[in-house]
């Protein structure tokens, strides 16, 4: 399992190769692979946006992902965890976040990787702050549903 | 013999208050800290409230050397 | 949009970072990627699988699979479809299929990633023979189910 | 003036029956080409059929070039 927060860029499919091969996952046991990649939009609320920082609660948003990815290990059955998220200033098309679970079967994989996305969006302590091409910052007040 | 306590992102903004102290004895639950530092009666409905970093509601009993933290709506992702 | 079947091996991150490069997906425009990858296990049914040999029915498969993508891009807000799928002569841990889809929120893109892959397990014309630690050869009769 | 007919996977094992044509006068539906080249009667359930690469019913009408398919439940993915 591994639980990162980085104000480095997220180079998503690098980031994931790499966990592969580093992990305990042993090959030929894991039949399901879910990832779900976060990434910034130029466009928020019908205004561009140029930048955008990202606030964080140091210690308690490790512990929150951990306790969330703790959990879903427990609640499905599930071989390994990534979540990796940014912090600090990010531009368009940069990554944000990245949650990738693996199991066995797609039906574990898929609810566990949703889940834990939604969990991560309604309560992981992270604030956006945009800065809008006009110059405005404005801070993002809620995050987007979690259904169609 | 204090509690910790923090605000973040717009709401430390608004408030225009820095992570601060108070002493423990003149505090029973997250709502009394909230009243004391902030001088608002009413915690907003949307304010989130942690203890020691879980989760907690504006009811929770606090304790000397715990950190409290208020902050908006999360919006990670 | 890209729809593919082959019997080379598939590298899922550097296809998938290759495909982000090559297509037109937009930098800036999409929000939210959804990822499914499904891998070859070297057990099922209890039993241990050297190699399978997977067989399809050249033209309707293709024809399955990019109706598939095309309704999922009238039902759901995608900005890019990808769909790879292996076949002949596949060992344990090799990938067997990819399905990505780029949204700009994720609400679209999960129900997306799921609903295509629901639709190729259970309809898209591929069948899987196994061959057996202990020599002997099986048909896969069923998939498992998409439901926990 | 013939229809042509395929098996796939188990089902082509099973039935050890090559793919064939079947003369486009002598049927009218799927059901008709199964009868006349396997011999059995009934076309078993959980067997899927194309005609023209499509999803189609025992009961689905074929024509003269039509291509037929058989085969067993899927298990791709």
């Amino acid at each position: 399992m591994r639980i990162s927060i980085t104000s480095d860029p997220i180079e998503p499919w690098t980031l994931l190769h790499e966990f592969e091969q580093q992990s305990h996952l042993q090959q030929g046991k894991f039949g399901a692979t879910a990832v779900f990649i976060g990434t910034m939009r130029d466009i928020n609320e019908q205004q561009q946006v140029s930048s955008m920082t990202l606030e964080h609660y140091p210690g308690m948003t490790e512990k929150f992902l951990q306790t969330l990815a703790d959990e879903a290990l427990q609640k499905w059955q599930l071989q390994d965890v990534l979540i990796v998220h940014r912090v600090g200033q990010v531009a368009p098309a940069d990554t944000i976040v990245v949650v990738a679970v693996w199991s066995a079967h797609r039906a574990h994989a898929y609810e566990a990787n949703r889940h834990i996305m939604e969990a991560l969006k309604s309560r992981a302590p992270f604030w956006k702050k945009e800065q809008l091409a006009n110059g405005e910052l404005r801070w993002v007040e809620k995050n987007t549903p979690g259904t169609v | 013999m204090s509690i910790q306590v923090r605000f973040f992102a717009s709401l430390r903004e608004r408030l225009n208050q820095p992570d601060t102290q108070v002493p423990a004895q003149a505090v029973q639950t997250v709502l009394d800290i909230w009243q004391q530092v902030t001088g608002e009666s009413q915690l907003p409905a949307n304010v989130l409230i942690a203890v020691n970093m879980e989760y907690v509601d504006a009811a929770h009993a606090v304790n000397d050397g715990d950190e409290v933290a208020f902050f908006p709506p999360v919006t990670g992702g």
